[in-house]
């Protein structure tokens, strides 16, 4: 059995599943319980659950991803919302000096969910729009995911609330209501770890995740072309095997995301690439990305920062014609 | 420090001298509250238009907080203001239509569309637009304080925070600093009962101005909505951190009357708590007072409210008028050829009213000018 | 809650009642501070004759402190022991030869190589190893509060953190979250004068153990070179927070009487606060309390002392002999293949001898076997 | 004139220096005053400029990072001292959220310097040896820059402190002793952006900065090849030309720092070489980095995970076999 449902709905969906499921699951964060969320995720949450497991916190990130620690090793299965993924920078140092590398230091496990409602395209300006997840894949030890369907936004969140390690949960607000689509019913997972061949091709690949996805299977669309469209879904670990897979095959790479470029995730990609796949390469590995600047306010402005349709189809043409 | 003085919580409802006011700046404090009500309104019927991208914050029924506050400072004095303060950013010389133009994107908007809603600040007016992050600011206004401390200059950096925002590391790092270094800092806390949707009780166990004397310095409770209290504290402790006397903690205390942001309809705030502080309008209640203690007559209340709403309409106009930036701009300016100074707010107080005290100024010129 | 209410800090000096601690469990005392106070002198030779890699870091003149407050742990309690806190860990069951070879890099320490210094802790022993930023561990500790509470279980989280660590924003939010959830956790305070090398002025204008009242929690001041005083309490606030009665702070005020590292020549402390500390060593004073107070013979005591010296010696053997840990290791255990709960670590104290308390424990078995 | 001083000894004499030059360098830090710096780098600067100008600051990252904000926005020139370079992520916030962003969001410019202590090699374990980087380059508004000789130490330092902007100035604590050399006396800066071409060759090309620089040299020297170093000195802005000439030069690049490799900046800049010189490369880019794991303490644990010379000798061969 399935149901139509939006990306944000799938992602309540999904929590509630395992709530249900599952009573040492807990949700921390500001504003989540009577309010049900800056963006209603939990909305109704605290009258199923109570507002003891739908935890409104002080304004302190740090707080809150430091007591999900300790909650998580004391066995609780906690799911922190930022309120926005910009805030992360202010439980930066519990989440990456203390969840991250517990279990590699002490072997002590410590299951939490940060969910992270990232991504700009909405005049959120410079703190209400970044995409934070490069920064994760730069402190070993968390795991990090970022869905682009609905399905995959209710599997994925499972699969992070079920893993035993801390999972970074990038939920892109552009995607919150844009994209809808079939999601089963009752408990579902996806795999952490696994990408997803999103559209089958030969000429190019786009390798892409998030925001990205819906932008790159447009343009495939549009342009009626023979491209492949793989949507990463995990970003740490990476699905090599699929990522190479699909490059030498096509020999022609385009990594495309909103985040900015410099050592950005698409950087990671492309040179895994190049290394392990240069032989089949028949091009340059080219980046969609943001430039390396903050995401500016003012929509002319954010529209010609962060990429646009025009700019996934262009790029794709490019290299198709190279 | 022994404890008891440590916990001294000063109450400001001591009314002030009224030699520090003249009627002009009684005038002048309606006229900026009018104008951050009546702007705000504006910008709100925009945003229900859809003309503002984004979000839409405002600060209904905070008005005298920010007036009061930013009313006590002089020109070489430097603010970083939050939020719920527009009427800080009015004070110090910002037109309305700047503020409408940086909420609906625009290039002339005070930082020409590169940030929006109340993430703006005019560094020629002396004032660094606030983060989103909370309270970041309070740890920036201690260097700006640090940095005149060394110098020895007798300014003063003032900034403010909501309640909720006293939860977070950065508010805790900020006061301890102040407190060890005895910083030129005014930290001005609005108590507005919730932060977002959560209210006093899930933010703290015990009122925060409570905690100034943990750090060293004193707290200052004062009546939120009364902007010459407001302005009474705000001006001691200006005085007090000029004089090299350290940082003061105010607690305004107030309500937020709309949601905390447009699109937040307050489900989660008891009616009747509307109701009472309805009834405590700062704008109603000081114009009632001009006219009782004060002897304004009605006109003249009347004639501030007519000035301020058509300057605000022009205001809007030519904010409109404001095309939006140019796309080839949006990844300019990310990193800094030159440093250079804020410039110098304006400071619409009487006590700065000569020359010599908005150049120099200081509880000496003070004094001269009030007495 | 009023101001002086919230301002009282209780002043632990009251002696506890002798029926608390039996002549076993004072016996227990001497012996945990005593190995602290051997296994780190040999920790030091090892490292001064370069096999102990990196830095070193001890807790002398410390020692009343992590064994009195530990002391009063029941075996399902939660500790998080920090850098001064060699004690905790042998209360709590680790022997100096893990200690050891963890300081050595060897793979029989803790932490297997992992970690090194005091950056350990036993999970089979309901420890959580620190980490190096401070004082993050606190936050933590709340959390498992957080988890006890929700459950019902009257068990209680722990931790230490030193005076200069109070200075950062975690700190704060710990305090602060504590305080709002009246969360099940005794925070204890060391305050050692420094920081590093910075001293308390630089630190904090107010001693923070007097913020615990803007915390909405008591504030306990003791001697932190008195174990008993240390244990009374700890013991008061394990029991409050067991009973629900929320969190304490207790800060013990005690000197430390080495480096910050063995790299640390202390050439900031002044030479009489050394000689006015030495006086006061925890281990001298409390063997001739022992012997004055409560009927210890010297030959007992000495006897203590050398039943340590031996374990210890032999314990740096097995340590020594230790192999150091396969490279090929180095790139395991990042990631967990799955949850497992921590174990309970020893709980020495004659008030959890039955165990009936070991296993469920709390206010009533313990009174039931004091009284 | 020139004096033989160590990588440490620059950093301090290059601080000195501009403290004299400029009364508005101001030094504020943990244990910096009376105790000199866990590293002794501001040894003697409290006697000569008195503890105001070389404030020890109570144990607070955020404070210190925020309170250089506004002192810079006031017109001094603060110099951050991080006593580990780890700790930066307990001022991650001020750092990236309010210093980085001041000049793009509302044209104030913050003219400060963080100093981090960085990198491992001596048993610092997993919160004493980082290498952050990589999380500057994805925080647009920073420069970052990372020096490998004693010279540029001190006119690295210099120029960061001159620059108008916030600069993260990373010192390897492996190169603090280690590395000593010619270094101009009095004044000397030089140019952020501008990589050093540290041995020229033409087989390959070893992409490096920081702790890597002398190991590749050292590789290059044993191995008697035709091995061009590149010391990329600036992080960000990066040195496009001179990487980009490089590779097409020799058309083998190898990529090598001891930070760990998933978005570090190898993956930039190999992203950067794969899309903007490939028609120049004859082999697949190599990276040499640490593995996506925490440092760990003890010494055959962490060499077995920081680049060794062994492994740099061992990936040039490589490179100049294929
Ligand atoms: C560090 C941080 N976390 C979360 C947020 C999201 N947020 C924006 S305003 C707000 C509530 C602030 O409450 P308060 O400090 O009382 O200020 P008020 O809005 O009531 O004036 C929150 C949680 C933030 N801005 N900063
Ligand atoms: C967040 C953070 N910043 C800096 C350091 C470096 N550091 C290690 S111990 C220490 C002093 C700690 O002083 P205190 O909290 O009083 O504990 P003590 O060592 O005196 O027991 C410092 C600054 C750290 N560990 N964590
Ligand atoms: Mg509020
Ligand atoms: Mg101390």
């Amino acid at each position: 059995m399935a149901a139509q449902l939006t990306y944000l709905e799938a992602i309540s969906d999904g929590l509630r599943t395992e709530m249900r499921r599952d009573e040492s699951v807990l949700c921390l964060g500001e504003d989540i319980g009577a309010f049900g969320g800056a963006f209603k995720v939990t909305a109704g949450f605290a009258e199923e659950f109570g507002s003891e497991r739908v935890l409104d916190m002080p304004l302190a990130e740090n707080a809150i991803v430091g007591a999900a620690t300790g909650a998580a090793i004391e066995g609780m299965r906690p799911v922190c919302e930022m309120q926005f993924a910009d805030f992360i920078a202010c439980g930066f140092d519990q989440l990456v000096n203390v969840a991250a590398k517990l279990h590699y230091r002490q072997g002590v496990a410590v299951p939490l969910v940060v969910r992270l409602p990232s991504g700009g395209g909405f005049s959120g300006g410079p703190f209400h729009s970044q995409n934070p997840e490069a920064w994760f894949l730069q402190a070993p030890g968390l795991k990090v995911v970022a869905p682009a369907t609905a399905a995959d936004a209710k599997g994925l969140l499972a699969s992070a609330i079920r893993d035993p390690n801390p999972v970074c949960f990038l939920e892109h607000k552009g995607l919150y209501r844009h994209v809808r689509g079939e999601v089963p019913e009752g408990e579902h997972t996806v795999p952490i770890g696994e990408a997803r061949v999103a559209r089958e091709g030969g000429a190019i690949s786009v390798i892409a995740y998030g925001s990205a996805v819906p932008l790159a299977l447009a343009a495939a669309e549009q342009l009626g072309e023979d491209i492949e469209v793989i949507d990463l879904r995990s970003l740490w670990p990476l699905d090599r095997e699929a990522i190479l897979a699909s490059a030498r095959k096509t020999g022609k790479v385009l990594v495309a995301h909103e985040g900015t470029a410099a050592c950005g995730v698409g950087a990671e990609v492309a040179a895994l690439i190049a290394a392990e796949a240069f032989e089949h390469l028949d091009a340059p590995i080219r980046r969609l990305t943001a430039p390396d600047v903050p995401i500016p306010f003012s929509p002319p402005l954010e529209a010609a920062v962060l990429p646009q349709p025009d700019d996934m189809k262009e790029a794709c043409r490019e290299l198709l014609a190279y | 420090m022994t404890l008891s003085d440590a916990s001294a919580v000063i109450d400001a409802d001591v009314r002030l001298e009224p030699a520090l006011l003249t009627r002009e700046d009684r005038a002048r404090l309606l006229r900026y509250m009018t104008m951050m009500r009546s702007a705000e309104e504006r910008a709100l019927s925009l945003y229900k238009q859809g003309k503002v991208p984004g979000s839409f914050y405002d600060g209904r029924g905070q008005e005298a907080i920010s007036v009061g506050a930013a009313f006590a400072l002089a020109p070489r004095d430097r603010l970083c203001i939050l939020h719920r303060d527009l009427g800080a950013h009015f004070v110090r010389g910002v037109t309305p239509d700047r503020y409408l133009a940086n909420y609906m994107g625009r290039a002339d908007g005070v930082t020409g569309g590169k940030d929006g809603n109340m993430h703006f600040g005019d560094r020629g007016l002396g004032c660094v637009g606030m983060v989103s992050m909370l309270p970041d600011m309070a740890c920036v206004a201690n260097g700006m304080a640090l940095a005149m401390k060394m110098r020895g200059e007798d300014r003063v950096a003032l900034t403010f925070f909501g309640e909720g925002s006293t939860a977070n590391g950065q508010w805790h790092e900020a006061m301890n600093l102040a407190g060890v270094q005895r910083l030129p800092v005014v930290f001005v806390l609005e108590n507005n009962r919730f932060a977002y949707s959560t209210p006093n009780e899930l933010e703290f166990a015990v009122d925060p101005v409570r905690r100034a004397a943990g750090y060293g310095f004193p707290g200052v409770e004062v009546d939120g909505n009364d902007v010459e209290a407001v302005f009474a504290a705000a001006h001691e402790a200006v005085e007090r951190a000029r004089a090299g006397g350290g940082p003061t903690l105010i607690e305004c205390r107030t309500m937020r009357m709309h949601g905390h942001g447009a699109h937040d309809d307050m489900s989660y705030v008891p009616p009747e708590l509307f109701a009472e502080w309805e009834a405590r309008d700062p704008l109603e209640t000081y114009a009632a007072r001009l006219l009782a203690d004060f002897g304004f007559a009605a006109a003249e209340v009347e004639a501030i409210r007519a000035e301020v709403r058509a300057q605000v309409a022009e205001c809007a106009e030519r904010a409109l008028a404001s095309p939006m930036p140019d796309p080839a701009t949006a990844a300019e300016g990310v990193f800094a050829e030159r440093w250079e100074p804020l410039g110098d707010g304006a400071a619409p107080w009487s006590g700065w009213a000569d020359a010599g005290a908005a150049a120099g100024g200081g509880p000496a010129d003070l004094e001269r000018r009030v007495a």
